[in-house]
């Protein structure tokens, strides 16, 4: 889709905006061949996880630019994950090893600007690792949920 | 209003700042922080610097804020509901005094009033000025950048001020030029004792190094001249001239919040950025950073002199003090003046 | 006080898909029209996308509505573009100067429109269509880059209805259908060769900038069109609509206060700066 | 002010340059509007050279007038470099914005040059605590590249180490996290947007800035805390690891915002984390655009 097209799906939204359920949001970034077949795995076989969370798929983990990361939080997002296939598995070669250096140096920034590093989390899940996934998933909602209130960030207003 | 005249002892004035404080009034003024001298809220006198010629920044965004909410959004269903951001508004400064800035600053404010009103009245300007006091210091030692004596002020000017303080023998003269200066002295009045205009010291002579109204002529007459290609060459459009000018107004207006609610904006923007005239179809009418630089020359110095009969520009010299690259306005308005 | 930037809420009425990026919508506020003049603009907007400026494309005699043509291709207009008939559109308005019809009446009048650019144009040409009686011959005279990219095909046969009115329709050489029935080529030359002459007549010309030059050029040279017979319309980037924001500045002129509509004299007196 | 030796050598060099018709543009540094000032001086004709000069005060880092469209018509240019501003024409050109056959380096042997804030106050003498933090760490008082050298005669800096640079970055690594954040909030909440440390960047060369971009509106326009936030940390990421440090983005900043605490912060990670230095080597590969398999994983699950 074109951002144009985006943008008119994100209008078409707007009439049926609803109170959303499922406090605190988190946002998962996962990657379309690993982590989302995993996610899927984890569906079909009827495993059970958090509700809180939000599955946005991409083609690969070199995709998701830290500008979704930030996206996602300005948007009222407590927490964020991303998510990929493991060193050495990229559909694409290497897509997941420039997107880990990425993530490092973006999540130090985060950390030294005062972000609450706690509320970014990133792994590698396998299509075969449904279980991975849903303790990923349900570990993170936990931390997400004990964190205080206000917890420290950057993007919205206090 | 007729001017009123008044004495007041280095003392008193301390005296009379530290009242107006306990008294709820937010005074801001030139305080040393962030590794430089900018307005601020003082707590105490003693946190005003008054030594110092200009802040770095002037005090326009109390007038005109970096961001101002023009009006609210909200979505309900297929329903929208809009808020007037101008409620916000109402009341704004009537406790804010500005203590400490100099005649330039001051004369700042009336010269804007005017774009704000020429047809259509921006409220959102005039309830902030409208309620403003200006309390300014005359200067006794303005630097190389300055130039107020060019753009028709002078160190010692009184335009824009409600009360302008003079200092002479370590004691101070205040002009009280309006009903708004009146009225914050009002409550204090033991401390100041009234005088004779006689008594105030005269302004001294103060000489122009060129006359703006050639500055004016040459821009009337030469919008294509090869000086602005060549000496913006070195202009790298990082717009400190027109954030940093207590005059420069120009704003853009933006939307901005989620799929609930949200806010429409303005923020301060510059005509130093490519993207300021850059058209839909691409097309942009200034293309180089001589073309942008150009425009702010002829705005100060004549499109709003023919519009509002003013010239846009106070002479405070802030744009060249922080030009990153050394642009001195002051020297291109006297190269413009001499090649007229 | 009241706020000057506070828009009103308009209901959309009818959308007209005129290509495939440009469309028209008619706006009723409580039901009816605004009051303005052809040739001043507004600023519309899907709420929480921003503002964007268009001229009015509607005779303001026709008093069931008001419309806009627009196309999409910012976040603005692409907001706008999303909206379906009873959607609710935040309007501005109106703003700027407008064509003064009293220096047109008992004239003969040529309209020239360029893609786009005849949008405004139409605003004052139903205007006088609207009021027949009161002009001369009128010419009409619309070009596109292709046949597809002609908006208001569907009342190209209404205008032509009216008494003593000539309609050419062109497109740009290429831009033809096997079926196209109407001119082929570009605008100025197009009007080159019609049998205009400039006196007792006044041109309405707009469209893009290059489209605009060479049609002036023609007009006063060829055709011998007094300067302050011809009259354009300048589309600068504004933001406010009220002379306040500083984008649309222009030599001494606000174009949103004191424009958008210009002679071809008063243009040249204002630097090249838009 | 009389030419000094150094002037005489520029001069001569640019002077050369344009007679030969090597380049047909020798960017420099002019006297300024006070003694304390050094201005960018663009050089056409060779007559012209006589105006070159170069002292401590020439503090700004001429590599941003590259990225220029006006200035990239020129072609074949010359440039007045010092050891910092040299990194940032590397990194140009690694980053395959400006070739090397199209410019001419006349680097200069610099031992630091006194911050703008104290000269315009009228210091005048190279010292420890009249430079900039980046002259204290600086490991490149003469360019790693050039065309030309002209030696310094002013005195090496000496340094006792009692003032220490940058040393704001290890206060707030020893902080919590909403200590951090207090600190960022309050600094940022000075923005104005203005974007002049974009402008004075010689790195941000982007025909379009992010800012500039809405479709989606990926930072939010308001000046306060939210969009200044936002604003400063994508501009940050998008220097982490291309940063020379030329501190050009501060010096520029109408509202003094310590960016280079971030800057020199996120240049240090990225040398502890990779290995990587921004703009010594015109063939390095930059560093995100290649990846070692044995990168840093400590961070991911």
């Amino acid at each position: 889709m074109e951002d144009k097209d985006v943008k008119k799906e994100e209008h078409k939204g707007r009439k049926h905006v609803e109170d959303s359920q499922g406090d605190p949001r988190i946002i998962a970034f996962v990657c379309n061949w690993c982590t989302y077949s995993g996610a899927d795995l984890a569906g079909t076989s009827r495993m059970k996880y958090s509700d809180n969370v939000r599955v946005i798929k991409l083609p690969c983990t070199g995709r998701i630019d830290p500008l979704f990361i930030v996206e996602a939080f300005k948007k009222g997002a407590k927490g964020v994950l991303v998510s990929g296939c493991h060193p050495g598995d990229c559909h694409y070669t290497s897509g997941n090893y420039h997107s880990r250096r990425k993530y490092a140096t973006f999540r130090d920034l985060l950390g030294y600007l005062g972000v609450d590093l706690d509320r970014v989390e990133f792994s590698w899940v396998s299509a075969s690792e449904g279980n991975k996934w849903v303790s990923i998933i349900n570990e993170f909602t936990d931390k997400i949920k004990s964190l205080p209130g206000k917890s420290t960030d950057i993007f919205t207003k206090k | 209003m007729e001017e009123k005249y008044f004495e007041i002892s280095a003392e008193n004035l301390k005296k009379f700042v530290d009242s107006i404080i306990a008294d709820n009034f937010e005074v801001i003024a030139p305080t040393d922080k962030d590794g430089g001298t900018f307005y601020g809220k003082i707590s105490r006198f003693e946190e005003a610097n008054l030594d110092i010629l200009l802040p770095k920044m002037s005090y326009k965004e109390y007038l005109l804020p970096k961001t101002e909410t023009l009006l609210e959004y909200s979505f309900s269903g297929v329903d929208t509901e809009i808020k007037d951001g101008l409620e916000a508004v109402a009341g704004a400064n009537e406790k804010r005094v500005i203590f400490g800035g100099r005649p330039c600053d001051a004369g700042a404010g009336p010269i804007m009033e005017k774009v704000f009103n020429w047809d259509y009245k921006d409220e959102f300007f005039n309830e902030r000025f409208k309620n403003l006091t200006i309390v300014s210091i005359a200067c006794e030692k303005p630097d190389n950048y300055c130039f107020c004596t060019e753009m028709q002020l002078s160190p010692e000017s009184s335009y824009g001020s409600d009360i302008l303080l003079k200092k002479a023998e370590g004691k101070y003269f205040a002009v009280v030029t309006s009903e708004k200066g009146l009225n914050l002295i009002e409550p204090y009045i033991n401390l100041f004792k009234e005088t004779a205009k006689a008594q105030v010291p005269a302004d001294k002579d103060w000489k122009k190094l060129f006359e703006i109204e050639r500055t004016k002529s040459f821009l009337d007459k030469n919008f294509e001249h090869n000086y602005f290609q060549d000496r913006f060459l070195s202009c790298i459009g990082c717009g400190v001239c027109t954030y940093t000018c207590p005059t420069c107004h120009c704003f853009d207006i933006q939307d901005e919040g989620n799929l609930k609610e949200g806010r429409r904006i303005r923020n301060w923007d510059s005509c130093q950025f490519g993207v300021f005239t850059l058209h839909t179809s691409g097309h942009n009418p200034r293309v180089t950073q001589g073309d942008r630089y150009r425009q702010r020359l002829m705005h100060k110095f004549k499109i709003y002199s023919e519009k509002f009969d003013k010239y846009l520009c106070v002479g405070c010299g802030r744009c060249s003090r922080n030009c990153p690259e050394d642009i001195d306005i002051k020297e291109v308005a006297k190269d413009l003046a001499d090649m007229a | 006080m009241e706020n000057i930037y506070l828009p009103k809420l308009a209901e959309i009425k009818e959308i007209i898909q005129e290509t495939a990026d440009t469309k028209t919508i008619r706006l009723t506020i409580d039901g009816g029209s605004i009051d303005f003049l052809p040739g001043q603009f507004g600023e519309f907007s899907f709420i929480g996308e921003g503002e964007s400026t268009f001229g009015f494309s509607s005779s303001p005699l026709r008093k069931e509505y008001f419309e806009f043509s627009f196309r999409s291709s910012g976040r603005a207009t692409t907001g706008i573009n999303s909206l379906n008939q009873g959607d609710k559109i935040a309007f501005r308005g109106p703003y700027g100067n407008y064509f003064d019809t009293s220096k047109m009446k008992g004239k003969d009048l040529v309209f020239v429109g360029g893609g786009i650019g005849m949008a405004p144009v139409k605003s004052i040409m139903e205007y006088c269509l609207d009021e027949r009686d009161d002009y001369g011959k009128i010419t009409i005279l619309y070009g596109a880059r292709s046949v597809g990219d002609l908006l208001y095909k569907g009342i190209f046969d209404e205008w032509k209805k009216y008494k003593n009115t000539e309609v050419i329709i062109t497109v740009d050489p290429g831009g033809e259908t096997p079926d196209w029935t109407g001119k082929v080529g570009f605008v100025p030359t197009v009007l080159e060769q019609l049998p205009l002459k400039g006196e007792n007549s006044v041109a309405i010309v707009c469209g893009p900038p290059i489209m605009i030059k060479f049609a002036l050029k023609s007009l006063e040279e060829k055709m011998g069109f007094d300067k302050s017979n011809i009259i354009t319309t300048l589309e600068n980037r504004m933001k406010c609509g009220l002379g306040k924001c500083g984008r649309c500045n222009v030599g001494s002129v606000y174009v949103c206060k004191d424009g958008p509509v210009f002679t071809a004299k008063e243009l040249e007196s204002l630097p090249n700066d838009f | 002010m009389a030419n000094t030796k150094t002037d005489e050598k520029l001069q001569k060099i640019a002077k050369d340059l344009l007679e030969s018709g090597e380049v047909s543009l020798v960017i420099g540094y002019a006297k300024g509007s006070n003694l304390q000032r050094m201005r960018p001086v663009f050089i056409t004709k060779a007559e012209d050279a006589g105006k070159l000069s170069f002292n401590p005060h020439a503090v700004q880092d001429l590599a941003v007038f590259l990225k220029k469209p006006e200035v990239k018509k020129f072609g074949k240019i010359g440039i007045v470099v010092k050891g910092c501003d040299e990194k940032a024409v590397n990194a140009l050109i690694q980053e395959y914005q400006i070739s090397r056959d199209n410019i001419k380096i006349i680097g200069m042997e610099c031992n630091g040059v006194i911050r703008q804030s104290l000269a315009d106050k009228g210091e005048t003498n190279l010292s420890e605590s009249a430079v900039y933090d980046k002259c204290l760490i600086c490991e490149e008082h003469i360019p790693v590249l050039y065309d030309f050298l002209i030696e310094s005669e002013e005195p090496k800096l000496v340094l006792s180490g009692n003032v220490k640079p940058y040393s704001g970055i290890e206060k707030l690594e020893s902080m919590s996290a909403e200590e951090k954040n207090a600190f960022w909030a309050k600094e940022f909440d000075k923005c104005i947007k203005c974007y002049a440390c974009r402008q004075a960047c010689p790195l941000c060369y982007c025909s379009r800035c992010i800012v500039e971009k809405n479709m989606p509106q990926w930072i939010d326009t308001n000046s306060e805390e939210t969009g200044n936030a936002q604003w400063n940390l994508i501009r940050a990421y998008h220097l982490s690891g291309r940063c020379i440090g030329c501190g050009e983005c501060e010096r520029a900043c109408p509202v003094n915002i310590p960016l280079m605490l971030i800057n020199e912060k996120m240049a240090k990670d990225v040398y502890n984390m990779f290995g990587y230095k921004s703009g010594l080597d015109i063939n390095a590969k930059p560093v995100f655009g290649v990846f070692s398999e044995s990168d840093f994983n400590d961070f991911i699950k």
